[in-house]
């Protein structure tokens, strides 16, 4: 799932400084799952920003509308209607819907009101963690399940660095566990820790051509 | 409005609270708003945002002492939330400690009444 | 159309002398909805609650608004009103314009009391009826413990009626219980000869649990016994696995000299073969364990015995003798005449073994004074701990534990034996009460709970008071989560997508999961955002 | 003209090399003050490649300096900063002007260092590199291009004996030493049991390589105690802690000569290892002291 964050009052108010009729759109699919964009985080972002703009002396009025999919031509045309009466849209879904939504209505400005961070899980209620880099030329097999190229902060594929904290911690952040640390723990675990001694050349970074796109096979 | 302070008081601890402040006759400002809930973790940043839209002066949740929750983790809960929402306000350049959580069990009027007045005095401080 | 709101005004019988009820009635009557206003006092009475229900039947009203006192005491008495009058209870708000109004200002309050009256009928307007039902429970229990906990709960169901399966790990029931606890005046084998010859209750051990499910009324539990796995339908689980002791003395002292537990010390008094008397005891107590009601209990009994028994000199290091109930002030009284001498310490005395013998160096903190003793045996502390399958037992059944690992203790003052998920209840040492006279309250009101929930075969309550939407609901388990009732699971809607449910018998509408759900999917009939937001939108408005 | 490192990996009983960081900046004075100071009194002078992720002028360009003033330099290089395409190019240019041994590191994260915004590359690993290079020398680009004239670099490479857990180290040494080394420089080792356990498992693997036991002078508690949270892969023991503690004000630096010469005599008289690798850092100009004190001199 995609993991999102609120980006911070500062920006979300600079961007949206010379309007007076605003829509903040939720999305209900990752960003809600994650806290970021659902209805309830619209309802909040709306609230402060009219509060904000109150104290300002500089009233704002703030439409509200969540769709499933904002990722998806056909649910983000439910709320044209709204769209159409304001001067611009703050988008709390992921990167791929604010795009979406600057598409479909390419007059309006369409402003990202989250930052879209990585693909992840929750480890526990309100805490998620990285888990893929979407690199196209998955690696798992090798690994025991656990993902290097994220999950190590450098993204090696052939053992941990040397600079790994005692106990096997990131040297980056005594609170990560060390993924290659991870992955050795697991691979005993499985008996296959001789696919941690295979060594593994130089990984192919164009498995994906950026930009990404995929035909799906015609059935 | 309104300068109003809006309390949200669960039912187990702040709410009967209030009520023995009042057996007592003890006086607190005429502005308190009591908003009854079942339990503090039932308040929402939404219902806090809203009352400050219509011009609260302040908002306090009133929930049940540490380990005393009704509902194990409610208070919490809302505590942690109610932090949050300071970090809201002050994003917007609005007095953080104008929303605040308070901690009391259903015999302490004398808390309760304390709670009103140290909110009041923030309000005066904040200068509204 | 608008439904009809009934606004009733009662002044307590003239105590609410600072408001003009006339300007109120005058107000109050202009606000949409409100179809009719009534000033009756005292309401609550059963003249005033005639008035009342026969005005809101000739009238036709249809919800309720009550502005008079608080709804801590008085909200069931007009809902009561209300359903004698056809009507669905929760369509009904109070206005508390006594204790949080006229009693708490000086002068005139009319002003706040019509804006307090405006906010209930906001309230009020938005209210939706919540159906009540009767659900039908299994009526058998389980109770997991073989100690006299567990054997006296299983017996106290089994006299209620209601049959009961005793689980115990061992294989033998009344193991676990001691020598102390016999000392208290429980005779556990006459105990466990009437469970066993109880029809009503059945015996499994050694067996144990190993997965539950379901909630109250009807849980599923999959229980081990011998080789084979066996599962079985409970309406109630009661937790009885009691507690266990650990010597707070390091064993390095122990192996070459006299240091023993309580437990060895009572061994010792009713050994008839001991050949050597101990001239000199020393007792520590509260150094280790703060929550020391029982070893306090256990001291002042052992130290009387080994008076009075072996005319030993008796010694007691204590930071505090925890003194609260009469029977222990009354032995601490007869300890003192009988000359045990307490020795009141702050820090923990240091103890040293020499020649066979303890030595032990205090400070007397009244004498002010350094002690130095030898002793011919010590009994250690002992720190109580929850007994070993607790920690196992607290994830089979998802139910937390406190810092010291054990049930409940912390919401001790609110749920004495009730645990935080419905139908499963605790007793005495696996919640960390250590009293033993103390546990027998437990174990009655265990019961008493558990024949009120159960012995009629039904439960009666609410409908989706507080339900998931299942259009709006993403399945991001954020309420399953944090559900601190565990009342929420994630079921399949027709066998399609995953969703959210909140099972109405297990719930006890706190409204947490309203708050916290990011897809606005939850909602708490009464407490939903919408009646929430009404009230905080009509303050201020006069 | 100073031997080449390979000759003398061959041929010196205890090998000594030193460290030489990069100045921040272009007035490189002090960088040919330290490498005329040190370039005879050690075997190869080793420079760091923006050490700690800290921009500093070229690991490359030093060893051209250390090159002109007629020492024996060793490249490191590491794979943070440049992606296959940069790294190559920068060995062929460092082999075209005498520069022909390499030390091969992963790299410490951009994190730790004084350009935390900026985007880490990591295109290879250390293991990745150490094949890269053999594969330079023998005469082809990572792409399989033939590469016009010759090439033969000494590849060395670093290692850990002090991780916790070491068991994934030691695999990640197994992978280096499967790819071909010649020289394993450690990192700072602060208890010679760990680096005798650490040697004894390479010459199971391999009992040609050399291996250099790597010093870290510490001059006080205080920066011990920041060393242990702070540098990654680093663990300086309790008893040097204290020890450091118990000194008298103002003579730290000589106490951390004093430790270091001790260690590196028993490295030497009980031949744990074939050589050490000093790293003074920022007090480049106190390593012949050290040596001195070492008996190296």
């Amino acid at each position: 799932m995609i993991i999102a964050e609120r980006k911070p009052m500062d920006e979300i108010k600079r961007m949206l400084a010379p309007y007076k009729k605003v829509l903040v759109a939720g999305c209900g699919t990752c960003v809600t799952v994650c806290w970021a964009g659902g209805e309830k985080e619209v309802a909040i972002l709306a609230s402060q920003l009219r509060l904000a703009r109150s104290a300002e002396h500089n009233e704002i009025s703030i439409f509200e509308a969540s769709v499933e999919r904002q990722c998806e031509r056909e649910m983000v045309a439910e709320i044209k209607d709204k769209v159409t009466e304001v001067e611009a849209v703050i988008s709390l879904a992921c990167g791929a819907g604010v795009q979406t939504m600057s598409e479909m209505f390419e007059d309006k400005p369409v402003f990202p009101g989250v930052n879209t961070t990585f693909i992840g899980m929750p480890e526990k209620e309100g805490l998620w963690v990285e888990m893929c880099g979407a690199c196209g030329d998955c690696f798992l097999d090798r690994t025991g399940g656990i993902c290097p190229i994220v999950r190590c902060a450098k993204g090696l594929l052939n053992g941990p660095c040397g600079g790994t904290r005692k106990g096997g911690k990131c040297e980056i952040d005594p609170d990560k566990d060390c993924a290659w640390v991870l992955i050795y723990r697991r691979l005993e675990k499985q008996g296959r820790l001789d696919l941690m001694r295979n060594y593994y050349a130089p990984k192919n970074y164009r498995a994906v051509k950026r930009p990404g796109r995929i035909q799906a096979a015609k059935a | 409005m309104n300068n109003c302070i809006v309390a949200f008081c669960c039912e187990h601890s702040a709410y009967p609270a209030a009520d023995l402040a009042g057996k007592l006759k003890l006086h607190y400002p005429e502005n308190l708003r009591i908003i009854r809930v079942p339990c503090a973790g039932r308040v929402d940043l939404i219902h806090i945002l809203k009352a400050f839209e219509k011009g609260a002066a302040a908002v306090m949740v009133m929930g049940c002492e540490g380990g005393a929750c009704h509902h194990m983790t409610g208070n919490t809960r809302t505590k942690e939330r109610v932090k949050y929402c300071n970090l809201l306000l002050r994003e917007i350049e609005a007095d953080g400690r104008l929303v605040a959580m308070f901690n009391l069990s259903p015999n302490a009027p004398h808390k309760f009444v304390g709670a009103v007045n140290e909110i009041t005095k923030r309000i005066k401080e904040s200068g509204r | 159309m608008e439904t009809k709101i009934g606004v009733f005004i009662c002044n307590c019988s003239g105590t609410l002398n600072n408001i003009d009820f006339d300007a109120v009635v005058k107000k109050v009557v202009e606000l949409p909805g409100v179809t009719s206003i009534k000033f009756i006092s005292p309401l609550c009475l059963e003249e005033g609650k005639k008035k009342m229900l026969s005005c809101i039947r000739e009238e036709n009203i249809e919800k309720v608004v009550v502005a008079a006192c608080s709804p801590e005491f008085k909200e069931h008495v007009f809902r009561e009103v209300l359903e004698n009058a056809g009507l669905n209870g929760h369509l009904f708000s109070m206005a508390n314009i006594k204790e949080q109004c006229s009693w708490v200002h000086e002068g005139d309050v009319t002003g706040k009391v019509v804006e307090l009256i405006k906010m209930a009928v906001s309230r009020t307007r938005l209210l939706q009826p919540v159906k009540m039902n009767n659900f039908s429970v299994n009526r058998e229990v389980l109770v997991v413990g073989g100690g006299f906990e567990a054997i006296n709960a299983a017996l106290q169901l089994s006299r209620a009626g209601l049959r009961t399966t005793l689980l115990e790990r061992e294989a033998v029931l009344g193991t676990g219980t001691t020598e102390l606890e016999n000392l208290c005046g429980f005779d556990i084998n006459a105990m466990v000869m009437e469970v066993k010859g109880d029809e009503n209750i059945e015996i499994l051990a050694p067996a144990e649990v190993i997965e539950t499910s379901g909630k109250i009324g009807d849980f599923n539990v999959r229980i081990r016994k011998g080789g084979e796995e066996i599962s079985r339908k409970y309406g109630a689980l009661v937790i009885a696995t009691g507690y266990q002791t650990k010597l707070a003395l390091e064993s390095k002292l122990k192996s070459d000299v006299n240091i023993v537990s309580q437990e060895k010390l009572c061994h010792m008094l009713e050994d008839p073969e001991l050949r050597i008397r101990p001239r000199t005891i020393g007792f520590m107590l509260d150094f280790a364990d703060e929550n020391s009601r029982l070893p306090t209990l256990a001291t002042l009994n052992n130290a009387l015995a080994a008076k009075r028994k072996w005319g030993s000199e008796v010694y007691v290091f204590c930071k505090n003798v925890k003194v609260d109930s009469e029977r222990i002030e009354r032995l601490y009284q007869e300890a003192r005449d009988c000359g045990v001498m307490f020795l009141k310490s702050d820090v923990s005395p240091k103890v040293a073994a020499e020649n066979g013998k303890i030595k032990i160096e205090a400070k007397d903190i009244f004498l002010g004074e350094d002690i130095n003793l030898t002793c011919d045996v010590l009994v250690a502390e002992e720190c109580l701990l929850p007994a070993e399958e607790t920690e196992a037992l607290s994830s089979i059944l998802n139910i937390r534990r406190d810092s010291r690992g054990f049930y409940q203790d912390e919401n001790v003052h609110l749920y004495p034996v009730a645990s935080e998920k419905k139908g499963i209840f605790f007793i005495g040492g696996c919640r960390g009460n250590l009293d033993l006279s103390r546990v027998l309250t437990d174990v009655s009101s265990v019961v008493v709970s558990i024949y009120k929930l159960l012995s009629s075969g039904n439960i009666l309550a609410e409908v989706e008071r507080v339900k998931v939407d299942p259009q709006k609901c993403v399945a991001c388990l954020t309420c399953i989560r944090i559900c601190p009732h565990n009342a929420i699971q994630l079921v399949r809607v027709d066998g399609g997508k995953e969703v959210a449910e909140i099972c109405d018998l297990a719930c006890e509408a706190c409204g947490i999961c309203a708050a916290m759900c990011p897809a606005k999917a939850i909602t708490f009939q009464g407490y939903r955002d919408e009646e929430i937001l009404a009230q905080v939108e009509t303050i201020g408005e006069s | 003209m100073a031997t080449p490192f390979r000759k003398i990996l061959k041929t010196k009983d205890f090998v000594v090399t030193a460290e030489a960081a990069p100045v921040k900046g272009s007035n490189v004075s002090k960088a040919i003050e330290h490498i005329e100071l040190l370039k005879d009194k050690v075997d190869g002078l080793n420079v760091t490649d923006n050490q700690s992720s800290v921009m500093r002028y070229p690991s490359l360009g030093v060893c051209l300096l250390v090159k002109e003033h007629g020492g024996e330099p060793v490249l490191q290089v590491t794979c943070r900063d440049r992606n296959r395409l940069a790294i190559q190019a920068d060995l062929l240019f460092a082999y075209s002007r005498g520069v022909d041994n390499v030390l091969c590191l992963t790299g410490d994260s951009i994190d730790v260092g004084d350009h935390k915004e900026a985007k880490q590359v990591f295109d290879l690993d250390s293991v990745q590199l150490i094949h890269l290079i053999h594969t330079l020398n023998s005469g082809q680009d990572m792409a399989g291009n033939e590469l016009d004239g010759n090439i033969d670099f000494c590849i060395g490479t670093t290692a850990t004996p002090s991780a916790d857990p070491l068991e994934p180290q030691l695999i990640k040494v197994e992978k280096k030493l499967a790819a071909g080394v010649e020289f394993i420089q450690t990192q700072a080792v602060y208890e010679l049991d760990e680096l005798k356990r650490f040697v004894e498992f390479v010459r199971k693997m391999d009992d040609k390589v050399k291996i250099l036991g790597g010093i870290v002078p510490v001059i006080g508690a205080k920066m011990a105690a920041y060393m242990n949270d702070n540098v990654p892969g680093v663990f300086i023991p309790q008893h040097l802690i204290d020890e450091l503690a118990q000194t008298p004000k103002g003579t730290g630096v000589a106490k951390g000569i004093e430790i270091a010469a001790r260690m590196i005599r028993q490295m030497r008289e009980e031949k744990i290892c074939d050589g050490v690798h000093i790293m003074f850092i920022g007090r480049e100009e106190k390593v012949p002291d050290i040596l001195e004190a070492a008996g190296l001199l």
